[in-house]
């Protein structure tokens, strides 16, 4: 008895002693909820999980890597309190879930006949796989395989289909996948994914500024998934009435129907769907990821700052708006007119970005009511920077001051913000964007009886949208095309009366490609007009540098045509904790640009916020192509005709500012959807070889 | 000579994996990847031979010395988790770069029977302090082999379309299963 | 310090009673063990070797040490009024570990009387037969203590069980060191029967 | 709260029955289930230890400091195995003699320290001895079960206390040849994992 107690109590006194010096001695830093964790792991050390025991297991779980549910024998209270833990950073403890690129279309032919074991792993090792399509899924189900939970089936074309409600986000299948197809990502893994030169992208979604997933969104549509539809499309463009409206879709541009016949009217498809969710009278639930605790502040109510908080906000930060408008919108309340798209509609657009949580402050401007230091003290940690370009060119000619002359952007926004104009009877309209065209377009409504677009190259030439134009011309507009204008003359009472312009013809191409215009001495016209309105471009108003008494404002650099320089990839200005995108960065553009380089200056900032290095999107495509997947010819299409816009017709038009351009009705959304090829989205043939395509 | 049996016996004829059935859960728990069960191996190679030394140690100038053998299991263990967590958190601190490449499968190693196993099959060998030096370390290289053998036909399994309900432990279990019969091959070779 | 001291104080107070336990429980199941041990090893062992016996062997039983290691005798007097005693040897080298062998010797002829195999853990079906197969330990009765006990391939007397060679070759091991041990141990024993 | 501890009890019964469901403390379960006999009696072993264990550990939940917790578990499952080392050689001893190092390798079967860590740590006495008790009968179950079926292909008998044959084949079905190999290491992994494949397809459907 005696002996034992004695062996017994100094085999623990010692056990005791050295482990409590040793960790005294070689206590070394770690993050304390690896200790954490680790308490709520079973401790058996077993091995089960697959990491090197208990604390590799919470390192993992720390670092994001496993699950909270990574211990195979811990018990379900065990897995809610690791969860708890990790809950405290929101960046991490953000649901993981699995999410297929590749889902449902037509069918890549077969490079060879494959007689191998049914596995995508085994398949992918010979030649990439038996398909044409080297980028798409195979089809064999290694991912429905690797998943333990049951929360993936190959759905009814063999591609699989994830279960939200029983996918944990464990990663097995995108292990399991060589592929690339199947990704376990958070929400926000997801919201900040750009387009790489490796993905399984269609033209469209290659082309697409926003990168809109654009055959997924058509391919939910033609399963009457609108809702879904609209969810894809959130994931990308924060604005898709706007923009279902307003957007020249570049996308269309690339669509391979096109190729052999008229490309799918992806456009109009996003309208259709996003204006289901408006009239359906209750908004999509937006997800959003848990806050972070961050705050970011962004100038500028526009396209561009829009994006930029709408994915900020989405991502778990805390994003505050400031406009100088009475208004949100920027160029889309101000620039485009109603007849385009309906203040009802932004506002409705612009009230579901708000409700998730943003605050905005009005008529405050930048640099004057408020400016960098302000920001500072208030503990923004970043800023984005999206005041839009609002300074018209000015034509640089004799007369211009003259009443009655207007420049394009700045009557546009008067007139929208209701402010009451002097109309003349006769307008002429130099320049040929959109904004030319809109101001044209908005004069016809306004009871003008003859409104010129002069022009100084012709109409191929012309940058507006080639709807636009033919709108335009419907409503008869008269063009003046290859005219340079040289003087306004006004009467005796500062009035302008005629447009003095040179009459031009085409010499060789420039640098943009347009064949340059020549003035043909002599050849001076008069035009007789009492309205001369200039919308020949704008450039960003960069007025705050010079007003805001912030040091470090002197560090911001512009560049020569006055937008903000930034770093292209990565939006980040010269000054690191400002991030700028939309056309205060690049002069003007498309809408979808801006809520392309909304997006892209939110993962950016979130870097910046995280402390991470603020590096480009590997390999990332920014509307570069993928050379293999531009084709010259599509076998097999059989034409059948675009869906034709709604629209009202022109006798019914002018006389208000009503939306012009209607929504497809369904059952020709649904033809039209019909029509989408679904490119680089599925790649075998389900129907036959293996039988777990069978059975699923 | 002897000590030359003693290690052929313990790697091959009396693997402590595949014939005496000591340290199944991490064999199974970490042979899904290669790299992983290398430093599994290396791991156990180390703990087990200084293992193998303290309990002797403890076993003849304590436990017989005083006459209490019963309480073998208890100090064996205690003794083992004590030193496999200070080792753990001596490497950590001093030398990190090893801790990175076997530090780390260090705790799995505390509740490994494996470890616990062969001690005791030193004592009940009766073996010299040189002899249970030779088997733990040859114990440890049968564990290594075995576990490193088997990580390699896994990771080809995993190419192999399995039946549903074979896949993953099943099929692991009845290759470890064939695995265990080539070693029996090695039967009476000492 | 207070965390430290904790740690030491709770890990020490808890193995401390739980050697306290132990012990007790020890001296507890202590005599019963030894019963045990009797009874399923060694008993039906010496059954076998001396068959019926005047006297009760587990009671008169003694120890002696012998190179550190104590040996247990149990002297049995025979029906034909001889007096033999019989102890416990291991032989190394079987799969499982050591093969035990129980020998009864006859101190008066010096020869074995038999021999039975007490402990092993080898392959069923093979090595157990050398506990359950009475040919191959009958080939030790009547040896002398000079006899060659080891197998018939290393130079031997005794024929191996076919198929299970290392298992024969640790029995004959434990029967050589029977001969050994009787051989330097006799005047002692004799000395302790009286 | 009796529905809870019904619930505590019978999940290792079926859902998390060990070494099924939960593949671990695998060791014993290969090596000792050669027969039925083997079988039960390291499971009602390991039962032992588990529910006592766990009910040591649970009352001391709150003394024990997380540091050094791994080390006093561990003390603590020690002495019930050395417990019932003891004992099963006092009572038992044939049993004893078969399982021989398998009685103190319960000290290191991650069953034992798992639930400990994961269950009865966190959880009041009577939970924990129902935890423990589910898993050990769970535990128990599967290893009769394994032992059994390799018992029959194996040796051809089902023996259960004392030696007494059950059931043989020999007789039911005259001709059956003992397959041997079920019985050796190799046999034990293959029978092992086509039971879990049993299971996995019950499961399923």
């Amino acid at each position: 008895m005696i002996p034992a107690l004695l062996f017994m109590l100094g085999i623990g006194a010692v056990c005791g002693i050295v482990l409590s010096l040793s960790s005294k001695v070689f206590y070394v830093y770690e993050d304390p909820r690896i200790a954490q964790v680790e308490n709520n792991l079973a401790a058996a050390n077993c091995g089960g999980c697959g990491y090197a025991g208990c604390s590799s297991a919470a390192e993992a779980v720390v670092n994001g890597l496993a699950p909270p549910s990574v211990c195979v024998i811990s018990s379900k209270e065990g897995v809610e309190e690791v969860a708890k833990i990790m809950g405290v950073d929101a960046g991490a403890a953000e649901s993981l879930f699995s999410y297929n690129m590749c889902e449902g279309g037509n069918r890549a032919d077969n490079k060879y006949h494959y007689m191998g074991i049914s596995s995508c792993k085994a398949m992918a090792l010979v030649f990439g796989g038996k398909r044409v399509c080297g980028v798409g899924c195979i089809g064999l189900g290694d991912c429905v395989k690797a998943c333990q939970f049951d929360a993936l089936k190959l759905g009814a074309n063999g591609y699989p289909v994830v279960d939200d409600d029983k996918c944990v986000g464990c990663g097995a299948c995108q292990q399991a996948c060589p592929k690339d197809i199947i990704v376990v990502k958070t929400l926000s893994e997801q919201l900040m994914k750009f387009n790489q030169a490796q993905d399984a992208l269609a033209p469209c979604a290659q082309t697409c500024p926003a990168e809109i997933n654009i055959p997924r969104y058509i391919n939910q549509l033609r399963e009457g998934k609108y809702k879904e539809a609209v969810q894809t499309i959130r994931m990308r463009n924060p604005l898709p009435l706007a923009c279902g409206r307003v957007c020249p879709h570049p996308c269309e541009d690339e669509c391979r129907r096109g190729i052999e016949d008229e490309a799918v009217s992806i456009n109009q498809l996003k309208r259709f769907v996003a204006d289901y969710e408006m009239n359906s009278g209750s908004r999509i639930p937006i997800k959003c990821a848990p806050d972070t605790g961050k705050k970011v502040a962004v100038i500028g109510g526009g396209p561009a700052g829009l994006s930029c908080a709408f994915f900020l906000r989405r991502i778990g930060h805390q994003v505050d708006i400031f406009e100088a408008m009475p208004k949100l919108g920027g160029i889309i309340r101000y620039g485009i007119p109603e007849y385009r798209l309906p203040k009802k509609v932004l506002d409705w657009e612009i009230q579901g970005i708000l409700d998730l949580g943003i605050k905005d402050f009005c008529n405050v401007r930048f640099g004057v009511d408020f400016g960098l230091g302000s920001l500072m003290a208030s503990g923004y940690e970043a800023v984005f920077l999206g005041v839009g370009a609002w300074e018209d060119y000015s034509l640089g000619i004799e007369g211009e001051d003259l009443d009655g002359c207007f420049k394009g952007i700045d009557f546009l926004q008067r007139f929208s913000s209701g402010e009451k104009i002097k109309l003349g009877k006769t307008a002429a309209v130099v320049g040929g964007g959109n904004s030319a065209i809109d101001c044209v377009r908005t004069l016809l409504r306004l009871g003008l009886e003859k409104v010129y677009i002069v022009y100084r190259r012709t109409r191929n030439e012309m940058p507006a949208n080639e709807v636009e134009i033919v709108a335009s011309e419907e409503e008869g507009v008269e063009f003046v095309f290859l005219a340079a204008p040289t003087k306004v003359i006004g009467d005796e009472n500062g009035k302008a009366t005629q447009l003095e312009y040179l009459k031009m013809e085409l010499g060789e191409p420039d640098a943009s490609g347009r064949r340059r215009p020549v003035p043909i001495e002599g050849s001076e016209t008069l035009l007789d007009v009492e309205m001369v309105i200039s919308a020949i471009g704008q450039s960003p108003d960069a007025s705050f540098k010079e007003q805001d008494p912030h040091k470090r404002m002197t560090e911001l650099e512009l560049t020569r045509w006055n937008t903000i320089d930034n770093d292209p990839a990565i939006l980040q200005a010269s000054i690191p904790y400002i991030f700028t995108g939309g056309d205060s960065a690049t002069g003007p553009a498309l809408v979808v640009d801006a809520i392309g380089s909304g997006r892209r200056a939110a993962r950016s900032i979130d870097l910046f916020l995280k402390g991470e290095p603020v590096e480009p999107v590997k390999d990332s495509l920014q509307q570069k192509r993928i050379p293999e997947s531009i084709f010259t010819k599509v076998d097999g299409i059989k034409k059948t005709a675009r869906a034709k816009m709604p629209e009202i017709p022109v006798d019914q038009r002018l006389d208000s500012m009503i939306e012009v351009d209607l929504v497809l009705p369904e059952d020709a959304a649904h033809k039209e959807a019909e029509r989408c090829l679904n490119c680089c989205r599925i790649c075998y043939n389900p129907d036959i070889d293996f039988p777990i395509a069978k059975a699923n | 000579m002897e000590y030359f049996e003693i290690f052929i016996a313990g790697v091959f004829i009396n693997n402590i994996l595949l014939a005496q059935f000591l340290g199944n859960c991490p064999f199974l728990g970490t042979s899904k990847k290669m790299e992983t069960a290398v430093g599994m191996a290396m791991a156990v190679i180390f703990v087990l031979v200084m293992a193998g030394m303290i309990t002797w140690i403890v076993d003849t100038y304590l436990l017989k010395a005083l006459d209490v053998e019963y309480l073998r299991t208890v100090s064996f263990i205690l003794v083992i988790a004590s030193l496999v967590q200070f080792v753990e958190m001596f490497l950590k601190k001093s030398i990190p770069g090893l801790y990175a490449g076997l530090g780390i499968f260090l705790p799995l190693i505390t509740t490994n029977c494996a470890v616990m196993g062969a001690c005791l099959l030193n004592i009940s060998n009766e073996y010299s302090f040189l002899g249970a030096l030779v088997s733990s370390f040859s114990y440890a290289v049968g564990f290594g082999l075995a576990l490193i053998l088997f990580a390699g036909v896994r990771e080809r399994i995993n190419l192999a379309r399995v039946p549903k309900p074979l896949q993953d432990t099943s099929i692991a279990l009845v290759t470890a299963g064939v695995i265990a019969l080539t070693f029996m091959s090695f039967k009476g070779m000492v | 310090m207070r965390e430290m001291m904790s740690m030491i104080i709770v890990l020490t107070v808890l193995t401390a009673v739980s050697g306290g336990l132990l012990a007790s429980v020890k001296s507890g199941t202590e005599d019963r063990i030894e019963q045990q041990i009797f009874k399923f090893q060694l008993a039906p062992a010496m059954n076998d070797i001396f068959g019926k016996v005047s006297n009760d062997p587990a009671k008169e039983k003694f120890e002696i040490e012998h190179e550190g290691i104590k040996y247990k005798f149990f002297p049995a007097k025979l029906e034909d009024g001889s007096k033999a005693v019989a102890f416990q040897t291991k032989g190394k080298g079987g799969y499982g570990g050591d093969v035990g062998l129980m020998v009864g010797i006859d101190l008066d002829s010096d020869q074995i009387v038999a021999a039975r195999v007490t402990t092993h853990s080898e392959t069923p079906g093979l090595g157990a037969r050398a506990k359950d197969d009475p040919e191959f330990v009958s080939q030790f009765e009547e040896k002398t203590m000079d006899a060659n006990l080891a197998l018939k391939g290393q130079g031997g007397s005794i024929d191996a069980m076919s198929g299970a060679t290392i298992t024969s070759q640790a029995v004959t091991l434990a029967a050589i060191q029977a001969q050994d041990l009787y051989k330097k141990l006799k005047p002692e024993i004799l000395k302790q029967i009286k | 709260m009796a529905q809870s501890l019904a619930k505590e009890f019978t999940k290792g019964l079926w859902a998390e029955i060990p070494p099924f469901r939960l593949v671990l403390g695998l060791c014993p379960v290969l090596a000792v289930t050669k027969t039925v006999e083997n079988g039960l009696g390291m499971g009602i072993a390991t039962t032992f230890v588990l529910v006592f264990s766990n009910l040591l550990v649970s009352l001391l939940r709150n003394v024990i400091p997380s540091k050094v917790r791994i080390a006093c578990y561990i003390v603590i499952i020690a002495t019930f195995v050395t417990i019932v080392e003891l004992v099963m050689q006092a009572y038992t001893y044939p049993l004893f003699l078969k399982l021989g190092i398998f009685i103190p390798l319960i000290v290191v079967n991650c069953i034992v320290l798992g639930r400990a860590e994961a269950f009865a740590s966190k959880n009041s006495p009577v939970m924990s001895v129902a935890d423990g008790m589910g898993i050990g009968i769970g535990f128990t179950l599967s290893l009769a079960a394994l032992g059994a079926v390799r018992e029959i292909l194996g040796a051809g008998t089902i023996t259960i206390w004392g030696g007494n044959s059950v059931f043989d084949m020999a007789t039911s079905f005259p001709g059956f040849n003992p397959f041997t190999f079920m019985v050796e290491a190799p046999g034990a992994f293959v029978a092992l994992g086509l039971m879990l494949a049993i299971m996995n397809l019950i499961g399923e459907k």
